[in-house]
């Protein structure tokens, strides 16, 4: 393995006699999503030939849902998890032996979305109203408990509907008064004519990073430097989708399902960009993991009753591979 | 005025094949007792069935009771070559369909269908389910349910070819009783001459390709028939003379 | 004494059992991809003594046979009115054999933004669910009738009405009944994923949010009483019909 | 000249699209909700040209034949094996009920993760899914002989072998083909189940990403094409089987 | 020795329902034509689906070609009542279906089917599907179905019910061929006493609840025997004996 690292980094620039010459090390990516356009920056990177100039064999094994990703590492169909923190919290209640080894996105994308009509301002607005999810398996529904924990309430202070993937039609129906919704949820919505709506951000309370990457302790320890490899890659497309964001966008018209129209990809990647950042990250570099922030947000979900019990996310959070890469 | 008129009445099955009857011409008078004899094949059942308006006619025109045939008529009761009955209905249930699908059967119904299953002799089975019968019996239902609808007109295919020498004559006796007694027109398919003869007021020979009334044999007995004329040698001659004359036909026929 | 046959049914249920367990202790898979049928076992056991299930039977019962009614009325009525009328056939054709075709479990989401929340939407979709397999089986049933039959019927100048009922109806009981064990198992089916779309209740809702918790041995015995649920409502199919067939 | 019933269903057909785009247009009712007609036709004809839906309707393609080819072996297979041997039947009736009245398509989330990703775990599911309709009119039409011809085959002391494929095979055949026309259209819905729990591509694949992208013109135009695949489908099984009955 | 025994036979369908047979007696030799008589529903067709191993007696033995009988034999064919055709093959396929579940049929098979089915008068119609058929047609179709296999033991139930004078003779004639030619050991079951006479070298007639061999008469005419041996006086004396027989056992059923 160590000569495969040595050749790509002699002959970074001619892929084609690294691809004949040595094996390319397969690395099996589980999504909690199919192959949208919000991670149009491995398609670049697919589309460069980076993997392949990093020895390495990517494929993409779509799901749905954080928890497909993380269970798909465990079952072994894939290497690596692109899931959301929930997911890999609750696989380490079940025992699992998992490791956090990135930060994909450390801005938290939920928020709770109101028509301007209804006049809903504050979390306590709320109380006794209708206010849409999609599922209780779902990001919405875990960031709404924690909007309301933060407003001194619990999921019975408001009527929890789910709406299914889609939620702004009821809002729209006006069958709910409030929706809990990502970031890009809400820019497609908009791009339905929503209309006028209020926004209540939940990383203004709790910002929990959304996604991390995450592999089976397994793989860690035998896979570090291949692990290293992908990350870096990863690392190199994000900040050239920062860039580049037309580029990645054209790339995402073919690769990504949800790709069709080059201007909602702009859109879609350029809010996903600035999900991957932040001051904190722009200072210690993409993918380094805030475990106080990480520690604050099992705390909140042990204190919301989704945890029963501690997991010390601490401890099997690593910087260790983010501080290999450069 | 007859009861029956067919007028050049052809019939052709697929328009592949030759058609099965052709210029079939016969007139049936009120209260007539026809029995149609023919070989296996010729079309009896066929002719028996276009009387029935069960068949349209290719060609040609029926008219019964003056109005020209196209479905079954009310007045019409008609006896299958095959006992057909509902597996899921026993004897008498299966005697008393006719009648439910004009009414709801009373008690006085369900009385008479017990004396007509009684007549055929199936007083001892009438809530045995089909496959429970043998052949002969399950014969015996569909002439119950026959009889039990006292018809105008009753069309005949074959009725008595599965029973024993006795029980047909039971059953001869109970049939010329009803067509006597309602003054019912009857069209009767047999193979039995002796039967044909002891039934009929006139006997109608098809035969041919396609087949046609080759022939009209008349029976003048006198009615009331009674049992013993079957032995009675005018009886017995002219069946004889019937039977000379089918076998005369056959063998022009012979290919 | 228990026959041959049922002796070998239950060591075959018992051998399989056992296989699983030892496979999952042996090669110490975990619980998140296969718990063990003890484990299974312990969480049904758990569950049942919080009643913690209970609500979510009722739920998905409610819509089963909300759905399942509906669906047997539009399935077998529409099956009828079809056999019955060649105008009403030859006009519904392309929809019937279009709505036959469309996925109506794809439907869910549109269902619900349409019907709003609540056993609505769920009743609908499973009564789409039931309705085409016992729509086909009541059309296959009453154009079965022997000829000779119909024949018979016709001799006897029944009308169209009393054709179907005393003659068609009773030939395609059979075949409806085979549509109803069909039909019977689907509306389950449709009841799950109707609620894996949206619900806050039922063993559908129980799914999501177990996928949600990672708690796979929770699913597991959630699929048991589903299964447990259709094994009932089949034999309850085929104990009508001994019932209808003994009348 | 065409039919009038023909003239009939399209006018129908006619009338309901112009409906539903006077009621969108004048409701304004928003395109996520409702899409109008024409918005839809114009989606298709986009996504057409620009080859958008060709990978996907691909793909659910190789799931739908695999899976009910795979299911049509077993459910055919095992309902001749079943109405062959006495012994199996009693053995494996328990099992086989369990397996039908089994939620398939709720096991979806776990076939994913035990046969991982790709065709194969989709192709598991259709199978699953057309395996219960078609080994249930299998069974069904294969028991539907009359006595008569049974006693016939007796007395020409037919082995058992030779009683299924001359006497019981061809009485069930139009039982089988009611079970294809019924298997045939849960495959495409089960295909697209399939998709939903995870898949790079796929017409499923895309439903979810238009709900995604709150694209309801998508998830519609979609839609469309399930259906006019299921019916594709539908009316091939109605031909073939016009072509054995000929035959 | 016999080549069919049957010993205190007795059947009963349901147990709720008395016998329809009991203590039956019976010994056929190998070769020789028996017919059976009896009213309709007596229990003829019961008799000979025991005969065939078509059914178990409740009690007895029955024996043929010394074996004890549990189902059909390999030597037996049996001929229903009712004609039992596939709707999906046509006659000669029908006809062609015991030798297919022996073996592949080759060219003189068919040949010999077609020869058949000539002979039984349906040479123009081997390609006709059943429902096509005449009922007298469907008949024969499985007289052809059964005189192909040329068989050892041959039951008939009711075979020429279905046909014409004409037609039945030239048949008759067959069947005394084939039974001649193979020494085919045949039981046949009629209701034309005439037809028992002039075929058989032994009539058995059935009757009483439950039914049981009432009498045994033999036919002694000398084989071959020729069409016209039915005008012979002694054959009409015979008849006419066997008639009265009949009539006089039936009048002491009465009820
Ligand atoms: N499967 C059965 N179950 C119950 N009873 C039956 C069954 N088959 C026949 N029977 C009864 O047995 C008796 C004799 O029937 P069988 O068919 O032997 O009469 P048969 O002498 O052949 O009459 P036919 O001349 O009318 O054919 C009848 O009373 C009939 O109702
Ligand atoms: N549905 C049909 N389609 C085609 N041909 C038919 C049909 N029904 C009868 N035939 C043919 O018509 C001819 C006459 O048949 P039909 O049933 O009228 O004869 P039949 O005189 O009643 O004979 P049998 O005495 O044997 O009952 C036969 O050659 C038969 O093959
Ligand atoms: C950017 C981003 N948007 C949405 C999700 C989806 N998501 C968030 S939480 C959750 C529940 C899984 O247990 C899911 C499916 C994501 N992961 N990342
Ligand atoms: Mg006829
Ligand atoms: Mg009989």
């Amino acid at each position: 393995e160590e000569e495969v690292q040595e050749v790509v980094n002699e002959e970074e620039s001619s892929q084609e006699e690294v691809t004949t010459e040595f094996e390319l090390e397969k690395i099996r990516m589980a999504s909690w999503s199919q192959p949208i356009t919000e991670q149009a920056n491995l398609y670049l990177a697919e589309e460069r030939g980076w993997f392949e100039e990093a020895a390495i064999d990517f494929e993409f094994i779509p799901g749905a849902g954080g928890g497909d990703a993380v269970r798909n590492i465990i079952a072994g169909n894939a290497d690596i998890a692109f899931a959301n923190v929930e997911a890999v919290l609750l696989a380490l209640e079940q025992g699992e032996d998992l490791r956090i080894i990135y930060n994909i996105y450390p801005e938290n994308v939920f928020n709770l979305i109101s028509l301007k009509e209804s006049n809903i301002t504050s979390v306590e607005d709320l109380r006794g109203q209708d206010v849409g999810i999609y599922s209780r398996s779902s990001g919405t529904y875990q960031n709404l408990l924690v909007l309301l924990h933060q407003a001194g309430m619990t999921e019975d202070d408001v009527n929890l509907i789910e709406t299914g993937v889609l939620n702004f039609g009821p809002l729209m129906n006006k069958q709910v008064v409030a929706t809990a919704a990502t970031d890009t949820g809400l820019f497609d919505a908009q791009r339905n004519e929503l209309g006028e709506v209020d926004v209540i951000e939940v990383k203004d309370v709790l910002n929990t990073p959304a996604d991390v990457f995450v592999v089976t302790e397994k793989t860690f320890q035998e896979r570090k430097e291949a692990l290293v490899r992908f990350l870096q890659v990863y690392r190199d497309s994000v900040a050239y989708t920062m860039e580049h964001p037309e580029e990645a966008a054209e790339v995402a018209v073919g690769a990504a399902i949800d790709g069709q129209d080059v201007e909602r990809n702009i859109e879609i990647i350029t809010i996903r960009n600035n999900t991957s950042t932040n001051e904190e990250i722009a200072e210690k570099g993409l993918g380094w993991l805030n475990l106080d922030i990480l520690q604050e947000v099992e705390q909140t979900y042990y204190d919301l009753g989704l945890l029963s019990e501690r997991v010390h996310v601490e401890t099997i959070t690593t910087n260790e591979l983010v501080e290999q890469l450069n | 005025m007859p009861i029956i008129t067919c007028r050049d009445v052809a019939l052709q099955f697929t328009n592949d094949q030759t058609p099965v009857l052709d210029q079939i011409q016969l007139d049936i008078q009120e209260g007539e007792f026809v029995s149609i004899l023919g070989k296996s094949g010729s079309g009896k059942t066929t002719l028996l069935q276009l009387l029935g308006g069960l068949l349209s006619p290719t060609k040609g025109v029926i008219k019964v009771l003056g109005r020209t045939l196209t479905s079954p008529f009310d007045e019409i009761t008609y006896v299958f070559q095959k006992p057909i009955l509902l597996e899921w209905r026993n004897v008498l249930e299966n005697v008393l369909i006719p009648l439910e699908l004009k009414r709801k059967p009373n008690q006085d119904d369900i009385d008479k269908a017990y004396q007509v299953l009684s007549a055929v002799g199936l007083k001892q089975h009438v809530t045995k389910y089909p496959h429970e019968l043998s052949g002969g019996m399950m014969s015996r239902v569909t002439l119950a349910r026959a009889f039990l609808m006292e018809p105008k007109i009753l069309l005949m295919d074959e009725p008595f070819s599965a029973l024993d020498a006795m029980t047909k004559e039971q059953l001869h006796l109970v049939l010329l009783k009803l067509t006597q007694q309602f003054s019912t027109t009857t069209v009767f398919i047999t193979h039995d001459i002796t039967e044909a003869t002891y039934l009929s007021d006139r006997v109608v020979l098809l035969g041919g390709y396609p087949a046609h009334v080759k022939q009209e044999f008349p029976v003048t007995f006198s009615r009331p028939r009674s049992k013993k004329l079957t032995f009675d040698s005018r009886f017995i001659a002219t069946t004889k003379q019937l039977y000379d004359l089918i076998e005369g036909l056959e063998d022009d026929e012979k290919d | 004494m228990m026959k041959r046959t049922n002796i070998y049914s239950i060591l075959l249920f018992v051998g399989i059992l056992a296989a699983w367990e030892i496979v999952v202790r042996v090669k110490e898979i975990s619980k998140i991809i296969l718990p063990a049928p003890s484990a299974i076992g312990a969480n049904l056991f758990q569950h049942f003594q919080s009643g913690y299930f209970y609500p979510h039977i009722l739920a998905t019962s409610i819509e089963v046979f909300g759905g399942f009614f509906v669906g047997a009325i539009f399935g077998i009525g529409l099956g009828f009115l079809v056999a019955q009328s060649k105008t009403v056939r030859e006009i519904l054709q392309p929809y019937i054999i279009a709505s036959q075709a469309m996925p109506k479990l794809a439907l869910a989401p549109l269902l619900v933004l349409w019907f709003g929340f609540g056993y609505t939407p769920k009743i609908v979709i499973v009564a789409l669910v039931c309705f085409f397999p016992l729509f086909e089986s009541t059309v296959t049933g009453l154009s079965h009738v022997s000829r000779e039959k119909l024949a018979l019927f016709h001799s006897l100048r029944a009308t169209r009405t009393q054709t179907l009922w005393k003659l068609r109806f009773p030939t395609a009981m059979p075949y409806i009944f085979s549509g109803l064990r069909v039909a019977v198992v689907l509306s389950v089916v449709g009841a799950v994923i109707s609620e894996f779309i949206g619900a806050n209740k039922g063993l559908g809702a129980l799914i999501i949010a177990s996928q949600g918790m990672m708690d796979t041995t929770l699913m597991f015995s959630v699929f048991i009483l589903l299964t447990l649920k259709g094994i009932i409502l089949y034999q309850l199919v085929n104990w009508i019909e001994a019932l209808f067939l003994k009348i």
